[in-house]
């Protein structure tokens, strides 16, 4: 059966190395927050200038002038630490983020993203994930595999505007998780009871399938 | 030296339609709310607004939007505002798209005297169309010209009559590189103190940045995404 | 995430012969006074050291100096050190001097991840030759790369157990930047608190920046040009 | 009678206007910070990280951590602001330091100015000076009209190496004050009791005597 968001969201925080600091996007991603495995102590950055990010406040206790990157009314964690837009982007570019996890429309199988635009549709900017992007060193995404149409988002190229290029290190779909290879998409775990010939039929880039891939198991 | 201004619609006076207008702030966290009122009654119009967002429909920039006072807005995210959505589609606003992390660094060059500065957002994307790429260590850079601005509109927390300034927690963002970046700096601040008060060691933005100061009056504050957890 | 050590021997135990370091501080003021002498205990040569000053002869970088362990030295001003003076005539050691606010830009463009910046001083001197000329807006202006160093060892007031600091008064200088482009950042500080004691928008360095830390002892804080006045 | 090293220093500080950010170079530029005329308030500025420079300390009240850009021991003024080295060259870079005074070596009548190395001698270094004769608006250069050979300082041309180029807009040395024009320097005051012949027979570089020059005045 494909993977549920929070069941996504539960494999992607497995990559998680204690003393990571990471920046988690909108969405899915967001999630991994709540399952950041035991003895593993991460920093959450988000972009609008915060290291240290905490839950969202009890109710009651929201506080205007600290927000996340998503506009959410949040908290922070002792330690944190508040400092300006320009300094936030400058720790991402020189690489010291551990790891970037964010959602995506389309992922080709060089790492190409795209997650801003829509011909057609009303553009309503790229905010940070360009830059995120272009200067994480380690890039997750967090993804379903197929569109509401079935078609697959994990492409030879992708067709929409491009966020990033030859970015993507790793996905985890709801059908599986892959490595970004020079031979493509690598699929290294698939979901519980989904199959590696759905995941044939439904990945539409290049696709190799590891050695000793196996099934996700989730003890939680 | 006095800097100090009584109140928004004096510190903007000058401010002439076809300004370029820096407005700090990270949705509606950290704008310069007095101000922005304070250019709705004017009625300055054909702005050019750098800012990171613009506002939702009648709430920070959103207010200026819906008096048609801006004819061009430079943001990296203008999700949140159905007025907005009306005036691109009709073709009524102009609209330059830039990462948020580009937008930020383009104010804190001019701020620092850099003319332009190489960054990575965007390479291979549409943004670097036109843009002059160069590879340093084997990776593309794009080259990005620092912004100018006639005025750079802030919102402090603390200030005093110097023009030194400090924020508060996440309503820092782009508020200090904006503050660096006008030819003329306006700052509104919650609570204008004298200058000594403030602690020398833990001064955001030094007053030799700032022009304009006075303290801004019924603080909304609103609150654009409500997310909280239940007491368990 | 144990960015805590016990003390500069540990934090500087990988630095090897060859390696290139920056040191903080300007003149004698906000140096790393525990690592020079871990480093000079240590014994290491052939350094690299990119620091403002040289120190004097018997006290900062001067200690280095005097045990011959520096192979180059990356500056903007060394005029206070007579061993210095003696291995620089007699073509022992390597020095390039470059001025003071380049050596500070080119420590933050690594630190925000620019690989170079086009900055203003030196144009129409030697420092410019070699070095690729821009115009931008009818002056000329000088590509600086951004620096590239195996450490950087810094001199911070407070710092906390997850790397961040707070430094005091003009011994902030070159510290904060040197801090942000160390491939491996090592931190001295005067006073180690635990996470959480130090204000979350008074942070000058964020600890994300900082690998290791610990608290200093015996900080000398030796005063270079002491001026007075009388009490009238 | 040429002027002393105070009183090119008072001469200088009737530049000074109120609000003015103003940084002053070690040597006779420090003596400036004496002669502030009433009822103007500048703020000076030091290139190592300070806005808002005191006097010296009282004897036993220094303070290690506070220095100015010559090392020496000062105090802070109420609003003074203290930041990195980075922020404060960018400060100057940006153009916001009103105006700049510091000694030379050599002046040339364009307004070249050599003030950092002497060929043969070992090479201190530069410290700030090429970033601020670079990078500020508005600099006053404040010298002796000859060495100590009696040989001008005044140029048609630097002999040292150059720090700047077409950068002094003012000179005040021992002899009187001099502007720098297209038609070189500018001689609009004279020091008490010196002729304009002898400006002119230890001037090398272009000269013109201002229509309305005058007898500088001093009345503290």
């Amino acid at each position: 059966m494909a993977l549920n968001k929070e069941q996504i969201a539960h494999r992607i925080a497995r990559e998680l190395q204690d003393g990571f600091y990471v920046n988690l996007g909108i969405g899915i991603p967001t999630l991994v927050a709540n399952y950041i495995p035991q003895g593993v102590k991460v920093v959450l950055q988000s972009e609008n200038g915060l290291l240290g990010m905490g839950p969202f406040p009890f109710e009651g206790e929201e506080n205007p002038d600290l927000i996340n990157a998503g506009k959410q009314t949040i908290t922070t964690v002792p330690g944190s630490v508040f400092f300006d837009s320009a300094m936030s982007f400058g720790m991402i570019r020189a690489g010291k983020v551990d790891l970037t996890v964010l959602g995506a429309m389309e992922v080709a199988d060089n790492g190409d993203i795209a997650n801003w635009k829509i011909p057609g549709k009303m553009v309503k900017g790229m905010g940070g994930a360009m830059d995120l992007v272009a200067a994480a060193k380690n890039i997750i995404v967090a993804m379903q595999h197929t569109n509401p149409k079935g078609e697959s988002k994990l492409l030879p190229k992708c067709s929409l505007p491009l966020t990033g290029v030859k970015c993507v290190r790793k996905i985890v779909s709801d059908l599986g998780v892959f490595d970004i290879t020079p031979d493509g998409f690598r699929c290294i775990e698939y979901a519980p009871g989904v199959t590696i010939d759905e995941i044939k039929a439904k990945t539409a880039g290049r696709l190799t399938i590891a050695d000793d891939v196996k099934e996700m198991v989730f003890n939680a | 030296m006095n800097k100090v201004v009584a109140n928004a619609e004096e510190a903007i006076k000058d401010i002439q339609s076809g300004a370029t207008l820096m407005l700090g702030g990270f949705g509606l966290c950290g704008i310069p709310e007095n101000c922005i009122n304070a250019l709705v009654k004017k009625g300055v119009d054909s702005l050019t607004c750098i800012s990171n967002n613009a506002g939702v429909d009648d709430f920070g920039i959103g207010l200026l939007l819906q008096q048609k006072q801006v004819k061009k807005m430079v943001a990296s995210y203008v999700g949140e505002n159905a007025e907005f959505e009306r005036q691109l589609l009709s073709g009524e606003l102009e609209v330059e798209l830039i990462p948020q992390g580009t937008l930020a660094t383009r104010c804190m060059a001019a701020g620092y005297g850099m003319p332009a500065v190489y960054l990575l957002a965007g390479v291979g994307t549409e943004v670097a169309e036109g843009k002059e790429t160069r590879n340093f260590n084997g990776k593309d850079y794009l080259l990005e010209y620092a912004f100018d601005s006639d005025f750079a509109i802030v919102k402090a927390w603390k200030g005093d009559t110097q023009g030194n300034l400090v924020f508060k927690e996440t309503a820092r963002n782009f508020n200090p590189m904006m503050a660096m970046a006008g030819k003329i700096t306006i700052a509104e601040v919650e609570e204008l103190v004298p200058a000594g008060e403030l602690d020398p060691n833990q001064v955001h933005t030094p007053g030799i940045y700032v022009h304009r100061i006075f303290q801004g009056t019924n603080y909304e504050k609103r609150i654009e995404q409500r997310t909280t957890r239940k007491r368990s």
